[in-house]
C-alpha cells in the first residue's frame, strides 16, 4: 500500500472532485488504482492526470466515493496499483468519447489533434469541457441542455468517423454497447475502458470478468475487435455476490 | 513425449492441473475461458445454500508473489448456479462443484444440485479460514467431519473430495474422520493477516484472512505427503503451485493432480500451457512415461 | 528523537529487538558479536537436559528468503551450556535461556540451572514442529502445557516465557494453559518440507521441518494479534521480520518486543542497527515518542 | 539445489580424487560448496577448479566423503551454494601454504608467480606437487618422508617472507594457528582459510563460528587481523552438539 497525500483539490462539478497528488510511479493511459480509505472501504478509481502531478477524479456513488471527495488537502488515502493494461495511444488524430465521469480516464491521452464527445445526463454533470477548445468539442446531453439532446451514439451517425485514426470510449457500460454497436460495422479502429464490479484488481476473484476476460488486469481497455463478439458486454453482468443478471439492453 | 493424463476418483484428466476453487471460477465463461488455456479441469468457487455478498472490499492483500484474501464466501448461491455450471460445461472437461455449509444436511442439498446442475463431482470446503460457522470451524471437528462426508457419499453418485485445512493440530485426525470420499484435496489456505503500518490498521475488511501462493508451498508439499504416506488415499495437492517444479513436486510428494490458484495472479491463464509443456519436457528428460509413476516417488 | 527502549516482564531492553533462538546462539563469543551489533538482547539456543547431536545434515533448506529447518534440538546439553551464558553476559545485555523437555520436571531443572548461570529470563520451547516426544508434541497439549508453566513459575525468581506454536487448531486455548507465564513468544516455525525434485527425494535428513522467515510473516502477525485481542498479556512477536517496517507490524499487532532469526540469513549481523536507525526515523516521522505508544494500536 | 553430474574424476593420492563436472556458475577462489548425497549427508568443499570445468578435490575421512570418492563419471551429486568470501587475491609474488588437502582450495589462485609449501603426514599424502616448478615448490613431511623434515610453520623460521605481496594459508586447524604465530610478528600480509563443523553453510546455526565470526559466511577466509586476537581460532572449537572443546594448542 502506498499513502498518499492530497496536495490539492479541484472541484469539476456538483460532487464531482478531482484530487491532485505526487506519486513517485511511471502510468500509462487508462491504467486504475484501488484506493483505500481504512475503516471504509476499497474502490478502484482511474488516473486522470499521469504526469509528476497525479490526479483521481472521483464522482460520489456511495460510501467510499462519497468520503473521497469530502477530502481535503493535507488529508491522506491509501493506493495499490497501478492496474491493468491502459490504452494504446496512436499519434494521428484521436476521437474520445466520455459519457459521464468517463471522460476522466481518456484525459491523460488527449493532445492538440483529439477531439472530443463528452457527454452527460444534464449540463451540470459535463466535466472537463473546458480542457477541449470549441472547434474540436461535442456536447451531448441526455436532457439536451447543452449540446447535442440524446446519447453519444446518436450523435456518431451525423460525424464523419473516417478522419480518426483511432477512437477511445469510456463511460457506463450501456453507452459503450450502443456506442460498439454503431462502430461495429464502421470498420473504425476503436478502444473501450470497461468499468465492472471489482474487488481483487489482480485477475483472480472474477467479480470484473466479462465473457471470460478480467476487465481489472486483461483490460480495463479492450478493442472493439474482443468485444464484439462478447457474449456477457453489455449483456449480463454478475453482482458483488457472483449473482449473474441481466443488462436488459439489447 | 511423456503421457500426462492422470485420474483422480475414476475421473480421467487430460493432465494434472486443475483450477483452484475461489479463482476466477464464479463465472461460466471465465471457467471456460481458463479451460481453453489449458487446465484439465475446474473447480467452481465454494458455492452456499444462500445467496451471500463476503465480506466489503478490502479482501486481498498482495504479499510479494503471494496473497491474504478473506472474500468471505460471497457467492450467488446453489439456485443462481446452474447457469455458471452449463456454460462452463460447454469446455467438455470436468467441472467440480465446491460447496460449504454448516452440517450434514447442507452439504448434501448442496451436493445433490452440483450433481443435477452436471458436476463431475463435488468438493466438500471444510477449511475456509475466516468466516465464522463455515469452512475450519466445520473442518477442525472430526465428528462433524464425519458426519457430514458420510451423510453425502450415501446420497451421491458422482465422487466427493474432501479439501482440509492445514490450520489444524493434527490433520490426520480430520484426514481419518473424511475417510469416506473419494479423494482428499489439500491445503486449503493458512490463517493470516496483513498490517499497513503507515495506516495503523489492518487492511482486510474482516481482519483475518488466508494467506496462499508461494509461502504455504513447504506447508502444503508437508501435509500432502504426510496424508499420503499415512493413508494411502488419492490426493489433489494445492497450494503455492507457480511453476513445473511445484506440480512436479506435489505429485512426488504424493498427489495425482494439483490445483493452481494464486499464480493467475501473478503468471496469468497462461501457466496452465507453460507447466504443461515444461512438465513434458521433464518426464522425458528423467525417463518418467506418465504421471502415476512420479506420484509419491519422494515418500520414505 | 524517539525513545526506542522498551521492557518485557519488567526486563529492561534498549530497543526492542532480541536475537531468536536457534540462530547464532549456541556460542557464546557469537551472542556476545550479535549483541555488539546492536541486539538488545539474545535467546540461547534451546537447551536440553542431555547433549544431543540432533539431525544430521542437511539441515536446512534455503525457499527463497525462508529457510525450512530441522537441526533436531542440538545442544551440548544445560551441564555444558554455563560457560556459553558467561561468556555472552559480558555484553551487559539480558540474556535469556531458551529450554526444551518433555514435561514439568525437565523444565524446572533446565530453568533452575539457567537462572543460576545468571539468565535474565527462561524462554520455555513449547512449540519445535520436527523433534518427537518434544516441542510441539508438548506444546499442543492444553493440560501439560498448563502443568509446565505452573510448576517452573513456582521454582523461578526469574521471568518465564512460553514460546507457543503456529502448528495448533486453536492457540487461545494453549494460550490460556500458558497464562501463568510473564509473557509469550509467537511463533515457532511452521510444518513444512521440501522434496528435490531430481533427486526425488525429501531434502532433510528428517524429512520435516519448520518454514521460518518472511514466508510465514503474516502468520506470526495474525497470531500476536489474536493472543494480544483476546489475552492482553504482554508478548514478544517473532517470524519473519526482516525489516523495520516488519518490526513495527509485529508491535503494532501487539507485541512489546520482537525477535529476529532467519533475516540473518538475508541481511546478516547489521540487520539489527539498520532497523533501529530506520525504526527511530520511521517514529519521529509518525509522531510515536515511544515504542509503547505503538503497541497494538492496530487492533481493532 | 544443483545436480552434477561427474564428468571425469583424476585420483591425487591414496584416498584423495578430483571430480571434474560443469556448472554454469561463477565462483570466487576459496569460496565452498555444500555437497549432497541423498540417503547419504551433506557436507562443505571447496573448489579445487573454478574455470568453466570445476573441480572439487575429495579426502575420504568419513561415510558422505567416503561416497563421494568412489562417485565414477557419470554419477550424479547435488550441491548449493557457493558460499562465503573467497580470498582476496592480490597481483605479484605469493606463497601458498597448503596443509594436507588443503592445498587443493589454494589452487585457483596459483600463476606464474606464485611459490608453494605443500605440507602432508607422508610422501603418499602429498597432493598437486606437479601443479609447481620444482623452483617454487617447498615440500614438507612430518615424518620426513619427502622435502623438509617438519612442519610448514617450522619451514618458514628458514625462508624470506619479505618478498611475497601476500601468504594464503589453508589446511588443518592447529597448522593454521602455528603459522599464524610465527607470521603474526612478521608484519606480513596473510589469509587463512578455516575448516570448522558446517551444518548450515549459510550463517545462522552457529556450529562453524569461531569468536564471534561465522567460517561460513564471514569466512572460510580472514585476513591474520581478524585471527590474531581470536578468543577460539587455534583454542576450542564445538562439536555437533555445540559442546566447547578445547584444541590443547596453546
Ligand atoms: C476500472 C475502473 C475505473 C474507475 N474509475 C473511476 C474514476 O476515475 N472516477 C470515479 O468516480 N469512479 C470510477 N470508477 C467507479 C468507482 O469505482 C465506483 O463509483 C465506486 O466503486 C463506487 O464505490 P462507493 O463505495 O462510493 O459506492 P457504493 O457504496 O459501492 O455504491 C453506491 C451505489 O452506487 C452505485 N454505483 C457504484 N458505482 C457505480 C458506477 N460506476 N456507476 C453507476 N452506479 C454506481 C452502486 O450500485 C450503489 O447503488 C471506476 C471503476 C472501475 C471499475
Ligand atoms: C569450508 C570447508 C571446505 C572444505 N573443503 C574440503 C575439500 O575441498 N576437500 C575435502 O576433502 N574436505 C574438505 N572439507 C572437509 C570436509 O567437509 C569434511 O572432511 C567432511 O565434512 C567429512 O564428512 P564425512 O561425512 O565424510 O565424515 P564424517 O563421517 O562426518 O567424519 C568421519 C570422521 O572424520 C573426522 N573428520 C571429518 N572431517 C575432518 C577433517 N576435515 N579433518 C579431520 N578429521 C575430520 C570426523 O571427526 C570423524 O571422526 C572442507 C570443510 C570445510 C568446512
Ligand atoms: C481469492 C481466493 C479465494 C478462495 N476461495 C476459496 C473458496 O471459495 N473455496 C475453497 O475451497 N478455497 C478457496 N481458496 C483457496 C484455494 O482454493 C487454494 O486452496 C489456496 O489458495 C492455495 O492454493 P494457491 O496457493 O494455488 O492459491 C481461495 C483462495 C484465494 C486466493
Ligand atoms: C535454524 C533454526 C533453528 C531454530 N531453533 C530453535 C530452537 O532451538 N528453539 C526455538 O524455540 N526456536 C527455534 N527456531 C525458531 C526461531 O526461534 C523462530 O521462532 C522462527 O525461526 C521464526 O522467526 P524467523 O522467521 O525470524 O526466523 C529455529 C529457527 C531456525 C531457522
Ligand atoms: S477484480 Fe478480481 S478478477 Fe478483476
Ligand atoms: S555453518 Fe551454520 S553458521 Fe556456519
Amino acid at each position: 500500500m502506498n499513502r498518499i497525500t492530497v496536495e490539492r483539490v479541484k472541484d469539476e462539478a456538483k460532487n464531482v472532485r478531482t484530487l491532485f497528488f505526487r506519486w513517485d510511479q511511471k502510468i500509462s493511459a487508462g491504467q486504475f488504482v484501488m484506493v483505500w480509505l481504512p475503516g471504509l472501504g476499497e474502490i478502484p478509481m482511474s488516473l486522470s492526470y499521469i504526469g509528476s502531478l497525479k490526479g483521481i477524479t472521483v464522482k460520489a456513488y456511495g460510501k467510499v466515493s462519497q468520503a473521497m471527495i469530502e477530502l481535503q488537502p493535507g488529508n491522506e488515502f491509501f493506493i495499490r496499483g497501478p492496474y491493468g493494461n491502459g490504452f494504446q495511444v496512436e499519434s494521428g488524430r484521436k476521437l474520445l468519447i466520455g459519457g459521464g465521469s468517463g471522460i476522466a480516464s481518456l484525459l491523460p491521452i488527449a493532445d492538440s489533434e483529439t477531439d472530443a464527445i463528452i457527454s452527460a445526463k444534464t449540463r451540470d454533470e459535463i466535466i472537463f469541457a473546458d480542457r477541449f477548445p470549441d472547434s474540436r468539442l461535442f456536447l451531448a446531453t441526455d436532457d439536451g441542455s447543452a449540446g447535442f439532446h440524446g446519447f453519444p451514439h446518436d450523435l456518431l451517425d451525423r460525424m464523419d468517423l473516417s478522419v480518426y485514426r483511432k477512437i477511445y470510449v469510456c463511460g457506463p457500460e450501456q453507452m459503450l454497447y450502443r456506442v460498439m454497436l454503431k462502430l461495429r460495422d464502421r470498420h473504425v479502429n476503436a478502444e473501450f475502458s470497461l468499468e465492472r464490479t471489482m474487488k481483487c484488481g489482480i485477475g483472480i476473484c472474477d467479480s470484473c470478468s466479462v465473457g471470460g476476460l478480467q476487465v481489472c488486469k486483461q483490460g480495463p481497455v479492450f478493442s472493439i475487435e474482443q468485444l464484439k463478439d462478447n457474449p456477457e458486454f453489455g449483456i449480463y453482468r454478475t453482482t458483488y455476490s457472483g449473482k449473474r443478471i441481466s443488462l436488459n439492453m439489447k | 513425449m511423456a503421457d500426462l493424463s492422470t485420474s483422480i476418483a475414476g475421473i480421467r484428466l487430460e493432465n494434472p492441473l486443475m483450477l483452484a476453487s475461489g479463482i476466477l471460477d464464479e463465472n461460466g465463461y471465465t471457467m471456460l475461458d481458463v479451460m481453453k488455456n489449458g487446465a484439465a479441469a475446474v473447480v467452481t468457487k465454494s458455492i452456499g445454500n444462500e445467496e451471500r455478498d463476503g465480506y466489503s472490499s478490502p479482501i486481498i492483500v498482495e504479499y510479494g508473489d503471494s496473497l491474504i484474501n478473506a472474500v468471505g464466501l460471497s457467492n450467488p448461491g446453489i439456485d443462481n448456479f446452474a447457469e455458471e455450471i452449463r456454460i462452463a460445461k460447454q469446455a467438455g472437461k470436468p467441472v467440480i462443484g465446491s460447496v460449504f455449509a454448516s452440517d450434514a444436511d447442507g452439504f448434501t442439498s448442496l451436493g445433490l444440485k452440483m450433481q443435477e446442475y452436471g458436476c463431475d463431482a463435488v468438493e466438500l470446503n471444510l477449511s475456509c479460514p475466516h468466516v465464522k460457522g463455515f469452512g475450519l470451524e466445520v473442518g477442525s471437528d472430526p465428528d462433524l467431519v464425519e458426519d457430514i462426508v458420510n451423510e453425502i457419499k450415501s446420497k451421491l453418485k458422482i465422487p466427493v473430495f474432501a479439501k482440509l485445512s492445514p490450520n489444524v493440530s493434527n490433520i490426520l485426525d480430520i484426514a481419518k474422520a473424511a475417510e469416506k470420499a473419494d479423494a482428499y484435496v489439500l491445503i486449503n489456505t493458512v490463517k493470516a493477516m496483513k498490517i499497513d503500518i503507515r495506516a495503523r490498521s489492518p487492511v482486510l475488511t474482516n481482519v483475518y484472512g488466508g494467506l496462499s501462493g508461494p509461502a504455504i508451498k513447504p506447508v502444503g508439499i508437508r501435509y500432502v505427503y504426510e496424508v499420503k504416506k499415512e493413508t494411502g488415499k488419492e490426493i489433489i495437492g494445492v497450494g503455492g503451485i507457480a511453476s513445473f517444479e511445484d506440480a512436479v513436486e506435489y505429485i512426488m510428494a504424493g498427489a495425482s493432480a494439483v490445483q493452481i490458484g494464486t499464480a493467475l495472479y501473478t503468471k496469468g491463464k497462461g501457466i496452465f500451457r507453460d507447466i504443461i509443456s515444461q512438465m513434458n519436457t521433464f518426464m522425458d528428460d528423467e525417463g518418467f512415461g506418465r504421471i502415476s509413476d512420479m506420484v509419491g516417488v519422494a515418500i520414505r
